[in-house]
C-alpha cells in the first residue's frame, strides 16, 4: 500500500509544482515548455510503478516503467531496426504520399465545383475504411514490405488531410476575397496570395492529426502480415509471448518518435502562421 | 451451478466443435457446469485473458503456455484434447520445393503470435537461418489467410490440416500441386489446444472437482462432435455470431479435428517431453530457457474425469 | 444537396469504370496461372469473363460486391446473422457511443489546454503520445482489464472508439477556441467577462468551424476505432467480424462489401454533420 | 442653390437621362437597383440610379451612413450584381471590365493580409500583375513614402496603428497605374493635416495622371475640395438626391477652401445631406 | 496661446508634475512608458507621459496616425502593459480597475461579434454584467434609438454598412453605465450630420451622469467642441506635446464653434498637430 500511497502522493506535489511553473514568469522559457510536459509524464511513471507494484499487478498484465526502461536498454539494437522499419519507411513515406495527395484532391477540389459536390463526399468514404479491412487487402496487393504498410497510411492519413486543407481554402473572408477579385486574380494567384496561407492554420490542424495517424496505421498493418522486422510485427509476436515488457518497449519508441514528429510540424507551423490569432497570442 | 468461462484461441469453428456441442447438447448442464464460451480471435491472447480473469480455463498452444508460464504465468495443463498436431507448411509444386534442402533463398509464410516455434525449431535442426541470404530463408509474418501462397508472395505457407490447407484446394489449386510438410511427422511438432488454467485455481476448493466434470462433458462433447460432423456443423453455424462460416466447410474442418483428437484427453507425457525439448532447442532465441518443471501439467484433472 | 446528386453520380461512374478495368487487371494473373496448371491457354476474351467472376479475386468486380451487398443487405432479415444490416447496426452503436464519448472527451480536454497554461504545457506532449500507441496492441489489454472489472459488451469497444475519435477534436477544438482575434478578446476584457463567459460568447462560437472539421474527422475516427475494437472483443459480431472473417477466409468479396457498409455508413455520418453544420452556421448567420 | 444646367444625370423619379451619352463615358449607370435579400426581409441598397461619369472625372459620394455608397461603389467594380437596370464600365460590363484590370479599389476596412509584411501587402497587386521584382520594390517604396510610412515595410499589419493601416491600402491601390480609381472613405481614419497633405498628393496624382476616381468621404470640405462632381445620396431605399458639378478650377491651392464658391457648394452639399437625415434637431 | 496656469499636467521633458494630485483623479499617468518589441526592433509607442484626468472631464486625445493614441487608451483599461512609469485609474492599478467594470470602451474598428445581431451585440455586455432580460431589452432599444439604429435589430453585422457598424459598436459601449467611457475614434466613419447629432448626443449624455470621458479623435473641431481638456500628441516616439484646458463653459450648443474662443482653441490644438508632423509643405 505504500507504493499507492507514495505514488499519490508524488503526484500531488507534481501537480503543485507544474502550477508553479506554468504561473511563473518564466512560464515561456524553453526550459519550462520541457520541464512541466516531463515532470507530468515522470507523474504518470511514478503513479504507474506505484500502482503496479503496490496493487500487485502482474507483469504479464503491465509490466512496471523500470522492467520497461530495462528492456529498452538492452533491445537497443531490435528497436531501431524495428523503428526504421516501420517509422522511417512505412509512416514517413506514407505520410508524404498522403498528405500530398489528399493536399493535390484538396486543390482540385477546391478549383471545380463540381469535384467539391461529387468528390467531398466520396472522400468521406475513404475515411471510414477501417484499417481492419484495407490492411489485408493492401498487404496481398503491394506485398508484405513497407510498402502495403506505407499504401495503409495514405488511406488512413487522406481524409484528416482533406477535409481540413479544403475547409481551409474555404476560410478566407469576403474582404480579403474581395481584393483579389478587383485584382482580376487569376485562381491560381488567389490560391497562391491569398487562399493558401489563410488555409495554413487548418492545413496544419490536417497534418498534425496525420502525424499520429500515420504512426498508428503502419504499425497496426503489420499485424496483417509483415517481414520479421517492424514494431508492428514485434508488439504482435511479443503478445503471443506474453512479452508485454518488450511490447511497451515498442509502444515507447512508438510515443517518443511520434511526439517528436507532431512536435516537429508544430514547430513548422509557429513558423508559417505566425500571424494567426491563435499563434500570435500565447493565451 | 458452478460457473466457468472457457477462453477459444480462435474464432469460433470446428476446431472448437467438443466445447459448443458439449454445450449445446447439454453435457455441461448435466455436469451440474454453467460454462461461458468465449469466442478468440487474431488479436487475442488467451494467456493475457486468464492472466486478467476474464477466463477460469483457456485453450492455448503449448508453446505460447509454456513461455507465459516462463515469465511468471503460473499455467497449467489439465488436459490435452487435441493428441497430435495439425499444422504443416504447404508450398506449391511449382515454386520447384520438393524438400528441405531446397528452402535456402526462398520465402516462407509462418505465423507468429507464439505459433513460430515449431517452424523456428525445424529451422534450427535443419540448420537454416531465418534472417534471409542466399543460403537462408526469408521468413514473412503470415496474415491470417492463404493469400500468400495464390498470390506467389511466399514459396510455402504455414496451414492446419483442418483449415488452410482446404482454402487451397477450394481456391482451385489440387493436392497434386502442392507439397506438403507435417510437423507432427518431422518429429518437431508441438501441443496444440490444450486446456490450461492457473495453479491458483486448482488450489480453490471445489475448483478440481469443477474442472474434473468440465474436462470429463468436454470430452463427452468431443466424442460426440467426431462421431457427427453434420450434427457438429450445424452447432457451429448456431454459435457463429459472424454469420460467415459455411457448412460444407465444417463439416470438412470437423473430419479433420477429428483425425487429431485423443481418446481419453489426457496429456501424453512424451509428446510433452518432445514439444519442451524442441522449445528449448529452438534457434538462437530459444522459447524457454529451462525446462519448466513438473508444475506444467497434471494428470488429476483426467484420471478423475477418467472414472 | 439536390444538386449535388449529379457530380457524386458522375464521380461514382468514373471510380466503376476505373474500378473494372483495374479488375481485369489485377485478376489476370490469377486467371492464366490457372491455365498454366491446367496446361490450356486463354484468349483475351476469357480472361475478362473470369475476371469478372473469381471466388477469391484479388480486387472484386463491382457487381460481385453489390450481388453480395443485395444479398446481405437486402434479401436477409435485418435480425439475421448474416445481414449487413444487423452487423452495421452493432458497429453503429458502438460508434455511436464512442463517438459522444470521444467528442465529449476532446471538447473538454480543448477547454482545459485553452485554459489552463499547466494542463497545456503538461496535457498536450501526453495527449499526442498516447496516440502514437497502436491502439491494436493495447485493445486486449483495455478489454481484459475492463472486462476483470466487470465491465464488457458495448462500452469497451466505445472507449476505444472514443480513444481514436478525441485526438482529431482536441487538435481542431484548441485551435478553434484559440482562433478569435485579440480585438475579440479585448472586448471582453473591457467588460471584465468571466472566463466561462469569455467561453460561451466568444470562444465557441468563434470555434465552431473548427469543431465541425473535427466532428467529421472524430465520426470517421469512431466508425474505424469500433470497428477496431472488435476484434480484441472476440470480433463475435459488426462490420470488424465480418471483414475479418472475409479475411481470415479469403472471401474478397465479402470483405469488399463490409468495407463499402463501412464508407456508406462513414458517408452518412459525415453528412449528417455537414448538414448539422449548415444548419447551425446559418441560424447563427455565419454562413454567406 | 445652382443653376438646372449644372446638375447633370440627377435623377430622382423625374425625368429620363439623355440616351446620348456624352463624351468619353467611363461609368454609365442607368436605373440601378440592388436589393439584399436578408433573414428578415430584403433591403433596398440601390434604387433608381442613374449616373454617367466621364474619363478624367473626380466623383466624390457623400451621404448618410447606410445609404448605399459603398454598395453603389461595389457594384461597379463587379463586387455586387445588380437586380435591375445596367450598369456599364468603359462600355463593357463591370465584371469585363474588373477582368480586365480597370481599377484599383479602397475598401472602408483596411483588409491587410496579416502574413505578409507592409511592404509584402503593397507589392502583392504587383506581383499579381506580373511586375518584374525591381519595379515592384520601387513602386512600392514611392507609393509608402507617399503615405507617409517609409520606416514600416517590415512590419506587420498587426503592429500598425489604424490609422497607418489605411494607409497601407491606399498605398497598396496606388501601387499600381489603374485607369479607375475606386476609394471607400480612405482617409477616414486619419488626421487634418495628414488628409490635408494625402488629398493634396490625390490631387496631383489625378491632375498628372488623367485617372477617373470615384470617392466616398463623409467630409463636405474634402468632397467639395477634391471632386469635379458629387453626388448626393440619401437612404432607405437609397438614391441620389442631388448631383453637383463643381464650378472650381482643376488647379486647386488648399486656400480655395476659403472661396466664396467652395463655400457655396459646399452650403449646397450640406443641405442635400440634412434633407437625406431623420432629425432635424 | 493660452495662459500658463490652464496648462495642468503638461510635460516635454521639463518640470515634474505636481504631486499632490487635484480633486478626484480618475486617471493619474506618471512618466508612463511603453515600448512594443517586434521582429523589427522595439517601437517606442509611449514615452514620458504625465497626465491627470479628474472626475467629470472630458478629455480628447488627437495626434497624428500612429502617435500611441490607442496604445494609451488600451494602456488605461489594461489591455496593454506599460513598460515604465506609474498609471492609476480611481486609485487603482488598471488591471483591478477593470476587474471592477470601471470603463466602457469603443474600439477603433467596430469588432461586431458576425454570429449576433445588432440587438445580440448591444446587448453582449448586459448580458455579461447579469442585467435581466427586461432590462436588457429596454437598454438595447434606448441606446439603439440613440445611435439611429432603430429597425435594424435582427440585422446582422456584415448586413450593415461601415457607419452603421460603428454606430452599433457606440451604442454597445453607451448601453452600460461605465463611469469611465474610452472611446477610440467613435465618429470617424460617419458624416458631418450624423456626427454633429452624436456630439450633442453625447454631451448631453456626458452633463447629465457626470462620467470621465476618454476620447480619440482626428476632427479638431469635435475636439474643442466635447472636450474641457485637449491632449495633443506626437509620434515617434509617441509624448505628449500640449495639454490645453478649454475655456468653454460646459453648456455647448452647436454654434458656439463659431465663437472667437472656439476658434483660437482650435487654432492652438491645429498649431500643436502640425508640429508633431514631418511634413511642412
Ligand atoms: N451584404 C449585405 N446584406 C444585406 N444588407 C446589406 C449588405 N450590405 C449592405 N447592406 C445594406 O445596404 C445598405 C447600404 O449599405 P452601404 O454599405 O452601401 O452603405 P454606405 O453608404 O456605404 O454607408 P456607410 O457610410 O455607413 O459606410 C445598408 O442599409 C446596409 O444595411
Ligand atoms: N501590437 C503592436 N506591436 C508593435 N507595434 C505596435 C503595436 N500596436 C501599436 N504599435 C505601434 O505603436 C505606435 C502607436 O500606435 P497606436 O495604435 O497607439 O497609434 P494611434 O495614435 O492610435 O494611431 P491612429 O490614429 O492611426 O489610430 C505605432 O507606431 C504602431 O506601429
Ligand atoms: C494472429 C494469429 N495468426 C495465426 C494464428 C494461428 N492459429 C492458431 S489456431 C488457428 C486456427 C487454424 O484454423 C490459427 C490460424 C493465431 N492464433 N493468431
Ligand atoms: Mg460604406
Ligand atoms: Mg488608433
Amino acid at each position: 500500500m505504500s507504493w499507492v500511497a507514495g505514488a499519490f502522493g508524488f503526484w500531488g506535489l507534481a501537480w503543485w509544482i507544474n502550477l508553479r511553473i506554468a504561473a511563473s514568469r518564466q512560464a515561456n522559457t524553453p526550459a519550462a515548455r520541457l520541464a512541466v510536459p516531463v515532470i507530468f509524464g515522470v507523474t504518470l511513471l511514478v503513479l504507474w510503478e506505484g500502482l503496479v507494484r503496490g496493487l500487485n499487478v502482474p507483469g504479464v498484465i503491465l509490466p512496471p516503467p523500470s522492467a520497461i526502461a530495462a528492456r529498452i536498454a538492452v533491445s537497443g539494437p531490435i528497436l531501431w531496426a524495428d523503428f526504421m522499419q516501420t517509422f522511417v519507411k512505412g509512416a514517413l513515406s506514407g505520410y508524404v504520399i498522403g498528405c500530398s495527395a489528399a493536399f493535390l484532391t484538396a486543390l482540385a477540389v477546391d478549383r471545380f465545383d463540381f469535384l467539391r459536390r461529387g468528390l467531398l463526399p466520396v472522400g468521406s468514404f475513404i475515411a471510414a475504411l477501417p484499417i481492419i479491412g484495407t490492411a489485408p487487402i493492401l498487404v496481398m496487393w503491394f506485398g508484405f514490405d513497407w510498402h502495403s504498410k506505407a499504401a495503409v497510411v495514405v488511406v488512413m492519413v487522406f481524409f484528416p488531410m482533406l477535409i481540413n486543407t479544403v475547409e481551409g481554402l474555404r476560410s478566407a473572408d469576403s474582404m480579403s476575397r474581395d481584393l483579389m477579385r478587383t485584382y482580376a486574380a487569376t485562381p491560381g494567384q488567389s490560391l497562391r496570395k491569398l487562399r493558401l496561407p489563410a488555409a495554413m492554420p487548418f492545413v496544419f490542424n490536417g497534418l498534425k492529426i496525420a502525424t499520429t495517424l500515420s504512426l498508428i496505421g503502419a504499425i497496426v498493418a503489420e499485424f496483417f502480415g509483415s517481414p520479421t522486422v517492424g514494431m508492428g510485427f514485434r508488439i504482435s509476436t511479443s503478445v503471443g509471448q506474453l512479452a508485454l515488457d518488450m511490447v511497451w518497449a515498442e509502444i515507447t519508441v512508438a510515443a517518443v518518435a511520434g511526439s517528436l514528429f507532431y512536435g516537429s510540424i508544430a514547430l513548422i507551423e509557429r513558423a508559417v502562421t505566425f500571424w494567426h490569432p491563435s499563434q500570435r497570442a500565447a493565451n | 451451478a458452478d460457473e466457468l468461462t472457457l477462453q477459444l484461441k480462435w474464432v469460433t469453428q470446428a476446431q472448437f466443435a467438443g466445447y459448443y456441442v458439449a454445450q449445446d447438447k447439454g453435457f455441461y448442464e448435466e455436469a451440474d457446469l454453467d460454462v461461458t464460451i468465449k469466442p478468440g480471435g487474431p488479436d487475442i491472447a488467451p494467456t493475457q485473458v486468464i492472466a486478467g480473469g476474464g477466463a477460469d480455463v483457456v485453450v492455448e498452444w503449448m508453446p505460447a503456455a509454456l513461455a507465459a508460464r516462463e515469465r511468471g504465468l503460473p499455467l497449467v495443463n489439465i488436459a490435452q484434447p487435441f493428441e497430435r498436431s495439425g499444422m504443416m507448411l504447404t508450398c506449391l509444386a511449382e515454386s520447384g520445393v520438393t524438400g528441405p534442402e531446397d528452402f535456402p533463398g526462398r520465402t516462407l509464410g509462418v505465423w507468429f503470435f507464439g505459433n513460430e516455434y515449431p517452424f523456428l525449431s525445424w529451422m534450427s535442426q535443419l540448420d537454416i537461418p531465418t534472417e534471409g541470404g542466399d543460403d537462408g530463408v526469408t521468413v514473412l509474418k503470415q496474415g491470417f489467410n492463404v493469400d500468400p501462397l495464390l498470390q506467389k508472395q511466399a514459396d510455402c505457407i504455414s496451414t492446419m490440416t483442418y483449415n488452410e490447407y482446404w482454402q487451397v484446394i477450394d481456391a482451385g489449386i489440387t493436392p497434386e500441386q502442392l507439397v506438403l510438410f507435417n510437423y507432427s511427422d518431422l518429429g518437431v511438432a508441438t501441443l496444440e489446444d490444450g486446456l490450461y488454467v492457473l495453479e491458483s485455481t486448482l488450489e480453490e476448493p471445489g475448483m478440481t472437482d469443477a474442472l474434473t466434470r468440465f474436462v470429463a462433458a468436454s470430452m463427452k462433447g468431443w466424442e460426440y462432435a467426431a462421431a457427427n460432423p453434420e450434427e457438429a456443423a450445424e452447432i457451429i453455424l448456431e454459435n457463429d455470431a459472424t454469420g460467415a462460416q459455411t457448412m460444407d466447410h465444417q463439416v470438412r474442418m470437423m473430419e479433420e479435428v477429428g483425425k487429431l483428437l485423443s481418446d481419453s484427453g489426457a496429456l501424453d507425457p512424451a509428446a510433452y517431453e518432445t514439444t519442451v525439448s524442441s522449445l528449448l532447442s529452438g534457434g538462437s532465441d530459444p522459447v524457454i530457457s529451462k525446462d519448466p518443471g513438473a508444475g506444467a501439467w497434471t494428470h488429476d484433472i483426467t484420471d478423475a474425469a477418467l472414472n | 444537396m439536390r444538386q449535388a446528386v449529379g457530380p457524386v453520380l458522375a464521380v461514382v461512374a468514373a471510380i466503376l469504370v476505373i474500378w473494372y478495368f483495374a479488375a481485369v487487371w489485377m485478376n489476370a494473373a490469377w486467371t492464366q496461372q490457372q491455365a498454366a496448371r491446367a496446361g490450356t491457354t486463354v484468349t483475351f476474351s476469357e480472361i475478362v469473363t473470369d475476371t469478372m467472376q473469381q471466388a477469391r479475386p484479388r480486387l472484386p468486380a463491382p457487381h460481385q460486391v453489390a450481388v453480395e451487398l443485395w444479398n446481405t443487405v437486402v434479401m436477409k432479415k435485418v435480425t439475421s446473422k448474416r445481414s449487413l444490416v444487423y452487423h452495421g447496426w452493432i458497429t453503429l452503436s458502438a460508434t455511436l457511443l464512442g463517438f459522444g464519448i470521444g467528442t465529449g472527451l476532446g471538447i473538454l480536454l480543448a477547454v482545459g489546454i485553452v485554459h489552463s497554461r499547466a494542463m497545456d504545457m503538461s496535457v498536450m506532449p501526453w495527449a499526442i503520445a498516447s496516440q502514437t500507441i497502436p491502439i491494436l496492441a493495447i485493445a486486449p489489454m483495455i478489454i481484459v482489464v475492463l472486462n476483470s472489472i466487470g465491465i464488457s459488451g458495448l462500452l469497451p469497444k466505445a472507449i476505444i472508439s472514443a480513444y481514436l475519435s478525441f485526438f482529431p477534436v482536441v487538435v481542431g477544438m484548441v485551435a478553434g477556441l484559440r482562433s478569435p482575434e485579440t480585438a475579440q478578446f479585448d472586448l471582453l476584457k473591457t467588460y471584465n467577462a468571466s472566463r466561462a463567459q469569455v467561453f460561451w460568447r466568444l470562444r465557441l462560437p468563434s470555434s465552431l468551424p473548427y469543431l465541425f472539421t473535427s466532428l467529421k474527422i472524430g465520426i470517421a475516427a469512431s466508425l474505424v476505432g469500433a470497428i477496431v475494437g472488435e476484434l480484441p472483443t472476440g470480433a463475435v459480431a459488426g462490420l470488424g467480424a465480418r471483414l475479418l472473417a472475409g479475411s481470415y477466409y479469403g472471401q474478397t468479396v465479402q470483405i469488399w462489401s463490409a468495407l463499402i457498409g463501412a464508407a456508406v455508413l462513414a458517408g452518412l455520418m459525415v453528412g449528417l454533420v455537414g448538414v448539422l453544420q449548415r444548419v447551425t452556421l446559418k441560424r447563427m448567420g455565419l454562413s454567406r | 442653390m445652382l443653376s438646372a444646367e449644372e446638375i447633370e444625370g440627377f435623377a430622382d423619379d423625374g425625368p429620363e437621362p439623355t440616351d446620348t451619352a456624352p463624351r468619353d463615358v467611363v461609368i454609365d449607370a442607368r436605373d440601378v437597383e440592388l436589393v439584399f435579400e436578408t433573414n428578415d426581409g430584403p433591403v433596398h441598397a440601390l434604387q433608381d440610379i442613374n449616373l454617367q461619369i466621364s474619363k478624367g472625372d473626380f466623383v466624390s459620394f457623400i451621404g448618410p451612413s447606410g445609404c448605399g455608397k459603398t454598395t453603389f461603389l461595389r457594384a461597379i467594380a463587379a463586387l455586387e450584381q445588380p437586380t435591375g437596370g445596367t450598369l456599364t464600365v468603359n462600355g463593357m460590363s463591370p465584371d469585363e471590365a474588373r477582368r480586365s484590370r480597370a481599377y484599383g479599389y479602397v475598401f472602408q476596412a483596411a483588409g491587410l493580409y496579416p502574413w505578409r509584411t507592409i511592404a509584402a501587402n503593397v507589392k502583392l497587386p504587383l506581383e499579381i500583375m506580373g511586375f518584374d521584382k525591381a519595379e515592384q520594390d520601387r513602386r512600392a517604396q514611392d507609393v509608402l513614402r507617399l503615405v507617409d510610412l517609409e520606416g514600416f515595410e517590415r512590419k506587420y499589419p498587426w503592429q500598425l496603428s489604424g490609422g497607418m493601416q489605411q494607409r497601407a491600402s491606399i498605398a497598396r491601390a496606388l501601387a499600381f497605374d489603374a485607369d479607375l480609381l475606386l476609394m471607400d472613405e480612405p482617409f477616414g481614419a486619419l488626421d487634418e493635416i495628414v488628409r490635408d497633405h494625402l488629398n493634396e498628393q490625390l490631387l496631383s496624382l489625378w491632375a498628372r495622371t488623367e485617372k477617373t476616381i470615384g470617392f466616398v468621404t463623409h467630409s463636405i470640405p474634402e468632397a467639395v475640395y477634391l471632386s469635379t462632381k458629387i453626388v448626393v445620396m440619401s437612404p432607405r431605399p437609397g438614391r441620389i438626391t442631388d448631383v453637383i458639378d463643381s464650378p472650381l478650377p482643376r488647379e486647386r491651392p488648399l486656400d480655395i477652401r476659403d472661396t466664396p464658391e467652395f463655400l457655396e457648394v459646399a452650403h449646397r452639399v450640406r443641405e442635400g445631406l440634412r434633407a437625406g437625415h431623420a432629425y432635424d434637431d
